[in-house]
């Protein structure tokens, strides 16, 4: 057995204020590790715009710029510019925001700086929810799951709606470099983020980031619920770059059954609410692999 | 001791404002969460999938869509609700204005917080004092029971035929929104009687095709709207007084018109405040007053319309006014204070002393309100920031 | 007026004990108020609460800076919080704690009970998260006899109905067996 | 100059590890230095040090660096405990 | 008869500021389309397509975003501007205070333009004046030739390392912004020695890793940085001054400080007002003076920070003063009227008078401030409506 | 030869203030053909807000809500709601917005509807730049064209990004009912809104209306200009029905240069770039193509 | 009562054909009531007036409605002389 | 001070003739100014503009009610617009029209000039759109004596440098032809 081959170097320190077992943490040190210390990152109103702790605390040993909700892809194009005018064109300029950031509030700016082809990533860590405010539904929440502003009472109001994939929007609209990723698996991650800094031009990664406080599952979990989320296929890991797309085949498939019983925003599903959960999630498999195909 | 109704019960601010949401037979809901609105709008999402309530709840992909939502639903002639705080509420400003040029009693809640940078989520009433020149009636609460009758009153003061401008119904963050304390829930069916169904005359309907809003060049009508919403909103002041007199005869609860006063009788001293800083003014008038010191409040209920006639007969007899502003007008000064001032301006000549205080959630203590009177007693003037840590 | 002040880590039941002690008063005829004083932390970081205690409507809505009682629900939080804060010379400290009062060298009146035991044994919770809130309920019940246990049960019942029955058990024991040091 | 929000300060100085109700204690006896619970540590709170080639305690080791975990900052999350494939760090009760 | 200097031009308003924006070396520029602000940003796209400007121009996806892409690149050194109006500026409404809070010296125009509904592209100020407390320094121009001055100053002034404020300089729509008339242009040499290179120190810089933002819990310094905004802003006063002088002893054109005082010496009859609406006031002073009616004319400039020290200063001799205000601020009267009040709170005991005029574009006509004074020399006060189509 | 099939039906009156020509009022005229007098329309700010002429007039025999620029997907979010709870479910709510109002500052207000899956109608009206303003750049405007904002001069800044298909982000949102459409085949366009009727939930229809006023061509070319966008394949007509997607295959092709050279905002253009163009729409319509063929 | 703004007058007091420069005028003698003018009027200044049977001007008719041009709306564009399959619409100068 | 006020149609140019009017006497050293009133209306509607001209800056910001010179670019506009609005008794008007200023029956000053047989003789524009806005500065400057034709000349060149030989000539024409009723 050989050691893991990602990074040594930390660009995260520790005593940060996340929860325990925070998947969104490790999005974030592991992204830094791919991208390196001449980075500049824009984080919105997020549990990561609260993870650093407060003023005068940082977490973080590059530039981080708090942006209101709203206005992510629209701060990373302004940093961009800016940094190239000043000459300082070696910097990577990424946005980094949770899925309510990104799929909600955030689509629009994320949209626009995509369209103006800025050199830019987008890192979007995707908890399935708004977190930081106390686990309400996103566009990114998976169908089926309970939140606070779903919950499931009398009237089975769990979430009906099927998960918006901002990386398919991403890939829809022509960006050059659009990938999915998640913390089980950071080798990839990691590889991902260092393929998109070869790319000049507008980078788009969706990390799925398990969230135990919003998920309801026990916090030595987090690394194994995002593995099955991809051994279940419920989070496919693929990568498109300049027109090629490459779905990974996960290993020891998982039912949809398996993984929606790791946790307890699930736990009314009733047989057939896990039956069309099943089927789009098969429906999708599908659509990809015929992506890939050609 | 108090008398407990069968309804009493002790609940937070935002729980207490979710009852009042339901109470009105509100039929549409939108909103995006934000802390610390959240649980209103949690609480009514849970009510919605429990059939407490009858209405559609909608969760939005931003504050400013969840105005334009309730704009929607309202111009079809459904009751309408919505709540936010701080960004959330910067973030649909452009819809406020919309809402009430328009002419739609939606009556929404805010949680009065800070605004960043830094990120705050504490409460101060910058966010609110940001939107006073929308159109929006706005009132501030200072109990949680406040909270609960004025949100079933803003929609009987709202949709008055002679009104038919939006509400806002602030909360102070945490220190009423989070806080438990008791509530008695009126019977739905004298909120019922109190609040008929709304009835909007020119809702959407394609009988009757309309354009809704338009647009209007120089010489039409455009002036003449602004004009009769300004009117109508300083007409909407005694419809307020009318409502809150008639809900005191209904449920027995009398919170006075647009402001309150409390010990200003033969007060020498009085402090013009709002929301929970009034409350704790109000506890230390009372001890000050046992030390001899003439101590009396004018709370502010309504800001919007504003109540300079109540507020130039309020402080008639006292020798010093101070007013408490919980929010910051960069370049300005306090913006109750000044607008005090305008009130008073040819009407009164006693000396009025600014303070800012509890910005950011700071926490507005008994000494801290001791110190103003003293500071109005030694003939302070100006513009004070209480409680702050000095030099740079 | 009473002032109480609960110190403990996210997820441990400081607001809502902070709550069933207001609705215990409340049920009792008295005026009351209870708040967290609410932080951005994470589950396990330290979170601090209020309850006020009047015979008359509560105006006052400060933070409370001189508690008459402070109720601790992890000893843990002392090591970075300065529990005693503001505490009057005659004002009493509740520790969740297998201690005796003596022992813990606090120039307070200090009470003790071991209310994670009382949790574990009747299953509540689990050792990694024991639910002490009622547990502590009681303790403060009997040391400082502001509310009594009949009013206690009540809050209970009315808080947590579907387990309320051992959850009373747990405010019962520790009523029974909080080592008061006055 | 003026006052603007910055903030500088290192949350090393900030001991999260006051939050933990569990601890993981690593039995170095079956560490097979794989590094995957340095990997997994969300708050960075597991150091690689170095241990030498002489340190190795079993067969299967596949580095030099040893996981060492910094109590200040471990939270108890248990991730490490849970990922190990050697099963090696125990989640023991924090003594009072 | 004027002199003409060699670079002397006639462009519109939007022209000049678009030259403004060249001569300040501006490196960055972001914005939205909206009429009537739009013929600024076109010509600055021309300028850099035919490279007469070395900036980048990104024009973004709203109004939101193009505040937060200067926002972010001011943050990263770069001098940034942007240009709205209206429903623009209301939806940029948080981001004001985001680039404020952060102490970001950004430089916006505002083409001032009335608030829908109905929609309406002409003319008044309640955009601007809605944004009165965001921390922004706000001036509003009455000619070409002084919104482009102004602009060029606006970044001296808002780079100011006491002042560290953004910056919004005001045109009125259509009446400023379309309409040509002389500007005489600057030279290059002269507006670099009068504005050095932008030099923040607190700009992004991967050596130094910071948090830009963060947050504050009350007790965190959140009140104090909101406090040193505050003193900031009132400091500016004064840099404002020294800037505006040192202005005039470069290219001759004094605009004298906050506000502009005309003819208000021994002025029985003094009328406030702001932008074009002052000078056409300017105009009818002069001739009323001609016929014996004293008149005189404060214009405001500065609106933040309030000048209220020299607006009682200026009318000190009056015997009853007017205040227009070309905006509507809902159940509380005309903003400025409400501000001069205060300011004259204590210190003046003439009449005020609140004039609101020219809403939605309607023209403030000669006979409408004639009236004005007329209204005054009969000793009307109160809230008064100008040119408005009368009951409904 | 038969007359045309279309219905008869007028729901927009005459007397408008639409320039001569205008592209964009055929396209109301057609929908509201086919979606009849039970409609209510949400209309943001664009020309579309002036079209019906000043306050007190109306040109629409329907009701018509003027809407904030940002706003069209949250109002007909609301309408729709609101008039279910009246009981009034038989009515069709439309939102009705130009291509700056979808594409740029509308996408996150229309993705947030459509992902919540209301039953309503969102129609673009795709003249491919801010017109309403005097023609600036959009996101939907195609490579190549000049635009106020994007203006040639020596630096030849036209529009250098490819066009932002909402249509295909709509797709990939898994939106049930997608359709694109143009103004020179009203029966087309009809049909489309019809079967679109059939559907409950989120339809979305973007149809090409070409500008006179912006794209700088005599008026009397509308519908010429139209034609040729899909003749040329610039503009391809689809529909994509709860999984099932068609594509129109144009006949009598003209080539990219062709449709270029039909309009002055592209008469800068080079070789090269006409080239570039040509380029991506080959690759667009293989793309589309493969799409069909599963 | 409060004043709302709302537009309820029809658009049709509003006669755009004094926009006008060029007038089409349609010559009925070719004309095979195809509708195509009609349909791509963007004006909605063409009227579909019965014609009946017997009016039928030639061989290729379409339909029984005769397409009358509305001047007091038509704004001139030109679109139905463009698009009319027998070229039977001229594009005229007005008269003063 | 003179004012002035241009009717004319979308497209005709009425605001450029306005602001070229104020540009020839700029450059004679008169204080100017130049402004359309703006609609939302598109290419066709009617459109007005406005210049100002005098010997000191101009403060008067308004619009202009009471024009000194009225200038029609299109006689089709005075079907739905009162063009002679606001004229005093001795304000002139000027009409693009072939007629002979008498027929017309206004009771003003009145001039015409065939400003669009002009451009379409000159190729400027074409039948359907001819560019008349030079033609009629030219028919100004004979007919008011305001400005003389150096300064039009001037004024557009500066405006129109590309076509400038031709609109000169068109300007001169219309100067030579105009016809001025009183
Ligand atoms: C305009 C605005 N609306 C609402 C909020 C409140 N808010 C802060 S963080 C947050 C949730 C963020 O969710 P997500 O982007 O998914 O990130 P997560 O918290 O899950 O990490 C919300 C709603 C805000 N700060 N600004
Ligand atoms: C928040 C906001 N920003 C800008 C505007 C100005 N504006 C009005 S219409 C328009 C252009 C609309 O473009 P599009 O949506 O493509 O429709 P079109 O005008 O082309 O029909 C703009 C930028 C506005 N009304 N509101
Ligand atoms: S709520 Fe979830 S995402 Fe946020 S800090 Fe906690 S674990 Fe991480
Ligand atoms: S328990 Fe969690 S925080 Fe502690 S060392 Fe292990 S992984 Fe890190
Ligand atoms: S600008 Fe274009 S889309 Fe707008 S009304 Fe004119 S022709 Fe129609
Ligand atoms: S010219 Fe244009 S507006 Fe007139 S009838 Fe023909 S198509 Fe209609």
């Amino acid at each position: 057995m050989m050691p893991t081959s990602i990074p040594q170097q930390e660009l995260m320190e520790p005593g940060h204020t996340a929860c325990q077992g925070c998947g969104a943490t490790l999005a974030m040190r592991y992204a830094l590790k791919a991208l390196g210390k001449k980075t500049v990152v824009s984080v919105p109103a997020s549990c990561w715009a609260v993870i650093p702790g407060a003023m005068p605390n940082r977490t973080l040993d590059i530039p981080m710029v708090y942006t209101p909700f709203a206005a992510t892809g629209a701060s990373i194009s302004g940093l961009r510019e800016a940094l190239d005018i000043r000459g300082d064109s070696d910097y990577n300029v990424v946005g980094f925001a949770g899925d309510g950031g990104t799929a909600d509030i955030g689509l629009q700016s994320l949209s626009g700086a995509m369209e103006r082809g800025h050199n830019v990533f987008y890192i979007m860590y995707d908890n399935e929810g708004y977190m930081n405010t106390g686990v309400q539904r996103s566009g990114s929440t998976p169908y089926g799951a309970e939140t606070t502003t779903t919950p499931v009472g009398l009237e089975r109001n769990f979430k009906k709606q099927q998960k918006k994939i901002v990386a398919d929007i991403m890939m829809a609209q022509g960006v050059p470099y659009v990938a999915t990723a998640t913390i089980a698996y950071p080798e990839d991650l990691i590889r991902k983020v260092q393929n998109a800094r070869k790319i000049t031009g507008p980078k788009f990664i969706q990390i799925l980031a398990p969230c135990p406080t919003g998920w309801y599952y026990p916090p030595e979990k987090t690394i194994e619920v995002s593995r099955m989320a991809v051994q279940s296929r419920m989070f496919l890991l693929y990568e498109y770059s300049e027109g090629k797309f490459r779905l990974t085949k996960p290993s020891r498939p998982v039912t949809v059954k398996e993984y929606v019983q790791s946790q307890k925003r699930f736990s009314h599903m009733d047989e057939n609410e896990i039956r069309i959960l099943q089927e789009e999630v098969d429906r999708r498999w599908g659509e990809l692999l015929e992506k890939e195909s050609h | 001791m108090r008398e407990i109704g069968s309804k009493a019960s002790i609940m937070t601010g935002n729980e207490a404002v979710a009852e009042g949401v339901r109470l009105a037979r509100v039929g549409f809901i939108s909103a995006y969460p934000i802390t610390p609105q959240t649980t209103i709008v949690e609480k009514l999402a849970e009510m919605v999938a429990n059939r407490e309530i009858s209405a559609r709840y909608v969760e939005v992909e931003s504050e400013h869509s969840a105005m334009a939502a309730v704009f929607a639903s309202e111009i079809a002639g459904v009751r309408s609700y919505t709540a936010t705080s701080s960004q959330g509420l910067l973030y649909m400003h452009e819809m406020l204005h919309w809402v009430a040029g328009q002419r739609l009693p939606v009556v929404m809640s805010v949680v009065n917080r800070a605004i960043g940078p830094p990120w705050n989520i504490w409460s101060d009433q910058s966010d609110s004092m940001n939107q006073k020149d929308t159109g929006w009636i706005q009132v501030y609460s200072e109990s949680n029971q406040e909270a609960m009758d004025t949100l079933i009153m803003g929609y009987r003061i709202a949709e008055d035929s002679g009104v038919m401008l939006p509400f806002m119904s602030m909360e102070d963050a945490f220190i009423l929104s989070h806080t438990s304390e008791q509530v008695l829930i009126p019977d739905q069916d004298l909120v019922d009687e109190f609040l008929p169904e709304l009835h909007l005359d020119f809702r959407v309907d394609s009988d009757h095709p309309m354009g809704y809003g338009s647009y209007s060049t120089p010489d039409g009508p455009f002036m003449e709207l602004k004009k009769d919403m300004m009117d109508s909103m300083w007409k909407s002041a005694d419809t307020i007084r009318k409502v809150t007199q008639e809900f005191s005869e209904i449920f027995g609860r009398d919170y006075g018109g647009l402001i309150e006063e409390y010990m200003t009788e033969g007060a020498e001293y009085i402090l013009v405040a709002s929301g929970t800083v009034a409350s704790t003014a109000k506890y230390v008038a009372g001890k000050m007053r046992e030390n001899g010191m003439k101590v009396g409040i004018v709370r502010i209920r309504y800001f919007r319309p504003f109540p300079a006639e109540d507020i130039v007969r309020a402080v008639k007899g006292a020798s010093h006014v101070g007013v408490i502003d919980r929010s910051v007008s960069f370049g300005s000064g306090g913006a109750m204070f000044n607008e005090v001032r305008a009130a008073l301006y040819g009407r009164s000549d006693v000396p009025v002393t600014g303070f800012i205080a509890g910005i950011g959630g700071r926490d507005v203590r008994e000494e801290d309100i001791e110190g103003m009177v003293n500071m109005m007693a030694a003939g302070k003037e100006g513009n004070v920031f209480i409680n702050v840590r000095g030099g740079k | 007026m009473l002032e109480v002040r609960f110190h403990g880590r996210g997820g441990q039941g400081a607001v809502t004990a902070s709550k069933m002690l207001a609705l215990a008063s409340f049920l009792s005829g008295e005026y009351v108020i209870s708040f967290p004083f609410f932080g951005t932390e994470r589950r396990g970081a330290p979170v601090t609460a209020f309850t006020r205690i009047d015979t008359s409507p509560i105006l006052l809505k400060t933070q409370v800076y001189n508690p008459d009682v402070v109720v601790v629900l992890d000893g843990k939080v002392m090591e970075t919080v300065d529990v005693t804060a503001g505490m009057k010379p005659d004002s009493s400290i509740i520790l969740n704690s297998p201690e005796s009062p003596d022992d813990l060298g606090l120039r307070f009146k200090v009470a003790t009970v071991d209310a994670t035991r009382i949790a574990i044994d009747l299953g509540l919770g689990n050792r990694t998260n024991p639910i002490i809130n009622t547990a502590m309920l009681g303790a403060f019940s009997k040391s400082t006899g502001v509310v009594n246990m009949d009013q206690i049960r009540q809050a209970i019942s009315e808080m947590s109905p579907s387990r309320a029955d051992v959850n009373v058990s747990a405010a019962e024991k520790a009523y029974n067996s909080v080592r008061t040091g006055w | 100059m003026v006052l603007v929000p910055l903030a500088d300060a290192s949350s090393r100085a900030n001991h999260t590890g006051l939050w933990r109700t569990l601890k993981p204690v690593i039995d170095y006896s079956s560490c097979i230095r794989c590094e995957i619970c340095w990997k997994f540590c969300p708050d960075n709170a597991i150091n690689l040090e170095d241990g030498g080639s002489a340190s190795s305690p079993n067969q299967k080791v596949a580095s030099f660096s040893i996981p060492v975990i910094d109590y200040n900052y471990c939270k108890g999350c248990g991730i490490c405990a849970n990922e190990c494939p050697e099963k090696c760090i125990e989640m023991e009760f924090e003594e009072e």
